[in-house]
């Protein structure tokens, strides 16, 4: 059996089984819709929506995280192929790893990264 | 080891110029001291690793430029040269260092300075621990531009900068000369490692055509190089205006290591040099005149600094000379002796000027016998040296030129001539200065614009010109010349050491043979006797005319009766504005039309008249150029779809 | 074959999601799409033999751009009406897939039996291992140069996004 | 493990998603679009790599891979900056106010 | 020509996957219920209060557990509301794709070793993959969508902010969390999580021991990837309502709270496996217990109980802290994550690679 099998057959189990779930109610609840019951709760006055734009910091996490992602993938090849590449290996990633970290201190200086 | 040398002035001119925290100037000045103290202390090891073999060897490093059957590898050689050399950059320099930092306490961009001289000195060392032609001219170049920041230090004033600009213009005339010289060698050779060309030379028994006159030109052409870094006629012109650096500088690099890049080189090529008679006879010609020339244009010379500088021209037409005879070893020595006592004559200079707030000129000072004592007792010791007087080191080094020269069969008794005259200016001009700076009367400032009394300068000033001082007497005994060694049962020391080096290929042995001839020892001695007579002589006059009297004594003598003359002098020979009238002004001109008229008019005409008529016609193209990034992307994808399917066909 | 028709299951998933991606009016589905045929593909590559490439095809790929895409889209609040138009293009694009569809003929008459028989039991055993000790040693330094271009990307990033340059024009 | 795809599918498919992801490039004009159609294109390219890579039997085309897709990161963050950097200037981003390179 | 089917390995596996996978679900489901229950009375016994008692059949009350299951059936059978202006496809299936991750991240998990059933042996995970740890990190991954779109989808302003929040600080955690794990991979030498397990085969070699620095970076991120206290910024009531899931109700906020709590059941798996030897038994070799019992499958339910122990822990420290840890402002979380938890990671991954270097 090929070893990633179990991945594709939980996936569907698990699909049909939260499909049935998520469905359960709508036949098993009643159905009284009403205009108020659908608008957005917004603590019980009118709603004014969510037209307003987000902070940017949002995005530099998400920057962030790409690039650390990316370096913690690395970091587990280099972690897996360690016991072989021994120091060779460790300046290496050392390098790779102060590049890097000359970017995060470079978002820190920016200060990028701080939420008020 | 020997990396370690180039390594700590290296390290201490990037962490002055890019790391260190500008304010503090105390670190600066620390880290310099301790690169090049540093360096010396390596250099100590590599020369006594050296001596106790005495076989040179070749460090070899990365291979640098490779290029068909070309290749020059960076790689050093220490040998009896290179390993006297660089304890000489090392050691002079740690002392100038030392000594800087006192100088150049007033100063804001310590930094500025320190990095350049650290680069400076890993320039210098780069140079002469070369072990072929283009690291050496790597280390050439190097210098050169590091007196050049350094000449232009004080670069916010117009002169300064100018005097700069000037040095570096003149030292490239030199410098193409030096590449052209790198060029034939090449060409005729196939190899710029020293080593490689040396044993060449060494293995040829006689030489055919086309290498004698090939090696005219080479050797000339390296001489065109020397000329120009060593300050040789018709060249020396930017070293009097160098003087315009802060004093150490003047002190380590136009007197004691930079200026002597010229006549390294050449003892470096003395195989090369010994194989071409007839440049050789440049060489020694122009080494006379240049040192009786600046000799004489030092004579009236007021500003103190110029009269060290016009000696130190003088002096190293001396060194000049003594290559032009053959005597290579009583060349280095004379540059080994002259880079101690040129040093302490400049240091000495500097204190003075420290002392006096930045004033130069001589007249204006006097009688700094009370205030500076220290100053004033060094200063003697250097003036005594370099005067030549006997049991002062200049005494040997210059005594062994003069008589190389006087045996040198072509025109032997006319050089030394020359070289006689120059050295009795050199007694009269050096005890003058000493004169209107340290006895006499003080200057009376009438103006009174300055109250304070010149004080001795700090233990670190002072200290390093003891040292100096103390060198200045003891390296002359190194080469005491061997009919005087004899006396004692011993021998020229110097030039023993330096007998592995410097040879005679054999290809020229037969012009040389007079180097090794016998002579009368009489002669040797009469030659001395009177050398030391013109000089007790003119020191003589000149204590005669400028203590106790009025102080322009001889000025208003010269002056008097010689009015020309005297003009003459102080103009300089009017060396400069020839310069400037026959060559420097025509440059300008031709200049001028190639930008006003060639430039502007004809090319620029050209290029214009192009652009328009594309403007003109792309408005006809530019239809498709819609700024649509979608379409840019089609045709880019078209295109690619396009390839790929002729290329399948 | 049963891997040859998983293939082709995968494929129809991804080439389906993929038109889903380019066509549909809202981002916030093109980019759900777009997780689909990365996750697709990912299938593609475990099918492949290379399980460490689908492994960060999910990591990296589904799990950190797509998420960078949904926050810019939910950051700038593009509602539908604003991003679905096509652009005035629509005869280079039928061009364009005539080309398309040229093209997979191309190849097809190209390929097929043209190009040698792979390397049988080419899927290494342990994939991971071998995927970084290549990356460790021959491609050493594209490796050590791929953190100065992450470094760049950091950078320019943000400084591109930090400071309107300009007052913009909607505030 | 043992049967292999042939790697003429793998071509097929790479060839498919290349120009789905070229025609987004070419007929959207909305800019987060575009750069997922760009992305698209990438994992193409990857598809081929890997395929590659299993067609002669060693993992450089998977290293390549890895490569490709830390370009594709920088090239999302970059882009995606300019996105926002543009939706500031122009309030908007649509394709057509990009014209600042019209002749 | 008719043939009886014959079972082959292939088979026999997959009915075991599917098999495994649906005990794993219904297990899983249960935790809810138990935990809501636990969640209820021991806060309630911190601070001396009663706590839910009321609901019972007839007089047994069983300490409130009834109360749960009341709730569950009160969800289930209450009518869905959909905001107007919902993204409606992307607000149904929210729920759904967070809850997937969660349960292939569950599958993973190695339970116990091999079982034998009939001849054939039986791992005791559902999906067991050379680079197991490499797939949970990405199905973590992928698990962030669900509450990005959940938030997005209901078009509401507490629950965009509320979403973007909990993603973001899911994703921040992310990094830590991945880089905690390395020292492991760099000390056991293997991504496999059934080989990581078997290489902590004594107390002094459990992640724990070997790791500590890890060990603290994996248990603050624990609890920031779900999302808890003292993290549940996303869902900070006082500010933003209920975060992402503000406009669901019924049997989809029922899937998003089994998701959080199958994801808090995962990560105490893991973290059991990681630092404290999985499966096996302190001080007891798996060989003994064989020879013990006598048989390999007892040895292995031994086993299962062992880990399950161990979780149990970690899920009942997850409601200690809520009720002891007051909540961090988000200016602080993201702080502690980027400034403080990455650095950290590195360094620990620096200088575990230095030490071993150094050691070997």
């Amino acid at each position: 059996m090929h070893p990633y099998l179990p991945v594709l057959l939980v996936l569907s189990v698990a699909l049909v089984i939260g499909l049935v779930m998520s469905f359960l109610s709508a036949f098993l609840g009643p159905k009284r819709p009403s205009a108020v019951k659908q608008e957005v709760f917004e603590c019980g006055v009118a709603p004014i929506g969510s037209r307003e734009r987000m902070s940017v910091r949002f995005y530099m996490t998400a920057i962030l995280f790409i690039l650390f992602d990316i370096e913690t993938v690395f970091l587990y090849l280099w972690a897996r192929t360690f016991k072989s590449l021994g120091w060779f290996g460790i300046v290496e990633i050392f390098l790779f790893v102060t590049i890097l970290v000359a970017g995060y201190v470079y978002v820190l200086k920016r200060k990028a990264l701080e939420w008020d | 080891m020997i990396w370690m040398v180039l390594l700590f002035p290296l390290l201490g001119a990037l962490l002055n110029g890019f790391l260190l925290p500008r304010r503090s100037k105390l670190l600066s000045h620390g880290v310099a001291v301790a690169a090049v103290a540093g360096a010396f202390a390596c250099a100590c090891c590599v020369f006594l690793e050296f001596f106790a073999t005495r076989h040179s060897h070749l460090y070899f490093g990365f291979n640098w430029l490779q290029a068909g059957k070309f290749t020059a590898p960076f790689e050093l050689v220490v040998d009896q040269l290179s390993g006297l050399m660089i304890l000489i950059i090392t050691g002079i320099g740690t002392l100038i260092h030392i000594y800087a930092g006192g100088y150049m306490k007033e100063e804001v961009t310590t930094y500025r300075f320190f990095a350049y001289l650290n680069l400076f000195v890993f320039m210098m060392l780069l140079l002469v621990l070369g072990n072929n032609l283009l690291v050496m001219f790597v280390g050439w170049e190097g210098v050169g531009l590091c007196s050049y920041l350094l000449i232009g230090y004080w670069f916010q004033e117009e002169a300064n900068a100018k005097a700069g600009m000037k040095a570096f213009l003149v030292n490239r005339i030199g410098d193409i000369g030096f590449l052209i010289g790198i060029f034939l060698t090449y060409k005729h050779f196939g190899t710029v490692s020293f080593s490689e060309l040396s044993s060449w030379m060494n293995l040829m028994p006689t030489l055919a055509e086309p290498y004698p006159k090939a090696l005219f030109w080479i050797t000339l052409s390296f001489f065109i190089g020397a000329c120009g870094k060593s300050a040789q006629l018709p060249l020396y012109v930017w070293l009097p205006d160098a003087m315009a650096g802060p004093t150490p500088v003047s002190a380590l690099i136009h007197a004691a290591t930079m200026v002597t890049a010229g006549i390294f080189m050449m003892t470096r090529l003395s195989f090369f040099f010994y194989a071409a008679p007839d440049t050789m006879l440049i060489v020694a010609c122009v080494g006379a005149l240049t040192a009786l020339f600046a000799a004489t244009i030092a004579l009236v010379q007021t500003d103190i600094k110029k009269v060290l500088a016009y000696s130190t021209v003088s002096q190293l037409g001396y060194m000049v000379l003594a290559c032009g005879v053959g005597a290579f070893d009583a060349g280095v020595f004379h540059l080994l002796t002259h880079a101690c006592f040129k040093a302490l004559l400049f240091l000495g200079a500097g204190s003075v000027i420290f002392a006096m707030h930045h004033e130069q000129d001589m007249r204006r000072m006097g009688g700094l016998r009370k205030h500076l004592p220290i100053t004033h007792g060094v200063m003697l010791v250097g003036v005594l040296a370099i005067i030549g007087v006997p049991g002062f080191s200049g005494f040997f080094s210059k005594d062994e030129i003069l008589w190389k020269a006087f045996i040198f069969p072509t025109y032997g008794p006319i050089l030394w001539g020359i070289g006689f005259l120059a050295a009795g200016c050199t007694a009269f001009y050096m005890v003058r200065l000493l004169c209107l700076t340290f006895y006499g009367t003080p200057y009376q400032d009438k103006s009174a614009h300055h109250h304070h009394h010149p004080h001795e300068t700090p233990w670190y000033m002072w200290g390093p010109l003891v040292v100096l001082a103390l060198l200045s007497i003891g390296v002359g005994y190194l080469g005491v010349p061997d009919f005087l060694a004899h006396l004692v049962g011993g021998h020229n020391l110097f030039a023993h050491y330096l007998e592995g080096l410097i040879y005679i290929p054999a290809s020229a042995q037969g012009a040389w043979g007079h180097l090794h001839a016998e002579h009368a020892h009489e002669l040797e001695w009469g030659l001395m006797l009177s050398s030391v007579a013109l000089v007790t002589l003119a020191a003589g006059t000149a204590v005669f005319c400028y203590t106790n009297r009025p102080v322009r004594g001889v000025a208003s003598f010269l002056g008097g009766h010689f009015p020309r003359l005297h003009q003459l002098l102080l103009d300089k020979y009017r060396v400069d504005e020839c310069y400037q009238r026959k060559i420097v002004t025509p440059l300008a001109e031709i200049s001028t039309f190639l930008w006003q008229v060639v430039d502007v008019r004809v090319i620029n005409g050209c290029v214009n008249w192009v652009g328009y008529l594309l403007m003109g016609t792309s408005g006809i193209a530019s239809f498709r150029m819609t700024g649509s990034l979608h379409r840019y992307g089609f045709w880019v994808l078209a295109g690619t779809v396009c390839v790929l399917i002729i290329s399948c066909f | 074959m049963v891997e040859v028709w998983f293939f082709y299951f995968f494929a129809a998933i991804a080439v389906v999601a993929s038109l889903g991606v380019i066509l549909l009016r809202n981002p916030v589905a093109a980019a759900m799409l777009l997780v689909v045929t990365l996750c697709a593909l990912a299938a593609e590559y475990v099918l492949l033999g290379a399980e460490f490439s689908a492994a960060i095809q999910v990591l990296v790929y589904a799990g950190a751009i797509v998420i960078l895409f949904t926050f810019v889209i939910m950051m700038l609040n593009l509602g539908q009406e604003e991003v679905g138009q096509l652009a005035g293009f629509s005869k280079w694009a039928l061009l364009l897939f005539m080309l398309g569809g040229a093209g997979v003929i191309l190849i097809q008459r190209l390929s097929m039996g043209a190009l040698p028989p792979g390397v049988p039991g080419g899927a290494a055993s342990d994939n991971t291992y071998e995927v970084g000790m290549a990356l460790f040693t021959k491609y050493l330094w594209p490796f050590e140069l791929a953190s100065l271009l992450i470094l760049l990307a950091l950078i320019a990033s943000v400084v591109i996004a930090r400071k309107p340059t300009f007052p913009s024009r909607d505030a | 493990m043992s049967a292999m795809v042939p790697i003429e599918h793998s071509l097929i498919l790479a060839f498919l998603l290349f120009f789905i992801g070229a025609a987004g490039v070419l007929i959207r004009r909305n800019l987060i679009t575009v750069l997922m159609s760009i992305e698209l294109m990438l994992n193409s390219a990857n598809l081929l790599f890997v395929a590659a890579s299993r067609q002669v039997g060693n993992v450089e085309g998977q290293v390549m891979m890895s490569f490709v897709i830390l370009i594709a990161a920088c090239e999302a963050a970059i882009g995606l900056a300019m996105v926002i950097a543009i939706f500031r200037r122009y309030g908007n981003i649509k394709t057509e106010f990009l014209r600042a390179l019209r002749g | 020509m008719m043939q009886l089917p014959v079972l082959d390995e292939t088979a026999v596996q997959i009915i075991a996957t599917i098999v495994k996978f649906l005990v794993v679900l219904v297990g899983v489901l249960h935790i809810p219920p138990v935990m809501i229950w636990v969640e209820r009375r021991v806060p309630a016994l911190m601070q001396r209060r009663r706590g839910p008692n009321r609901v019972g059949f007839f007089k047994w009350r069983l300490w409130g557990l009834l109360q749960t299951l009341a709730d569950a059936v009160k969800l289930i059978f209450k009518e869905e509301s959909v905001p107007g202006s919902a993204y409606k496809g992307f607000f149904h299936l929210a729920p759904l794709i967070g809850l997937l991750p969660t349960l292939l991240f569950v599958s993973a998990i190695p339970f116990g070793p091999a079982i034998e059933i009939g001849g054939w042996k039986i791992p005791l995970s559902v999906i067991e993959l050379d680079i197991g740890l490499l797939f949970i990190l990405a199905v973590t991954g992928v698990g962030v969508y669900g509450v990005t779109l959940a938030g997005w989808a209901s078009n509401g302003k507490f629950s965009l902010l509320g979403s973007l929040r909990a993603s973001a600080q899911m994703i921040s955690y992310e990094i830590p969390l991945g880089l905690s794990l390395i020292p492991l991979v760099l000390i056991y030498g293997s991504l496999n999580l059934q080989q990581l397990i078997l290489a902590q085969s004594s107390v002094w070699k459990w992640g724990i021991f070997l790791s500590p620095i890890s060990f603290l970076i994996f248990l603050i991120c624990m609890f920031a990837e779900t999302n808890r206290a003292p993290f549940d910024l996303s869902e900070g009531e006082s500010e933003l309502v209920a975060g992402f899931h503000t406009e669901y109700g019924s049997a989809k906020f029922a899937l998003f709270f089994l998701g959080e709590y199958v994801a808090m059941f995962a990560l105490s798996c893991l973290c059991s496996v990681l630092f404290f030897g999985g499966w096996q038994i302190p001080f007891v070799a798996h060989e003994q217990l064989v020879s013990l019992t006598g048989s390999v499958n007892i040895a292995a339910l031994c086993g299962v109980m062992a880990l399950l122990l161990k979780a149990a822990f970690f899920m009942w420290l997850y409601v200690w802290v809520r009720w002891t840890l007051p909540r961090f402002r988000y200016d602080q979380l993201m702080k502690i994550g980027w400034k403080f938890l990455l650095p950290l990671g590195l360094a620990n991954v620096c200088v575990t690679a230095l030490v071993l270097a150094a050691l070997a």
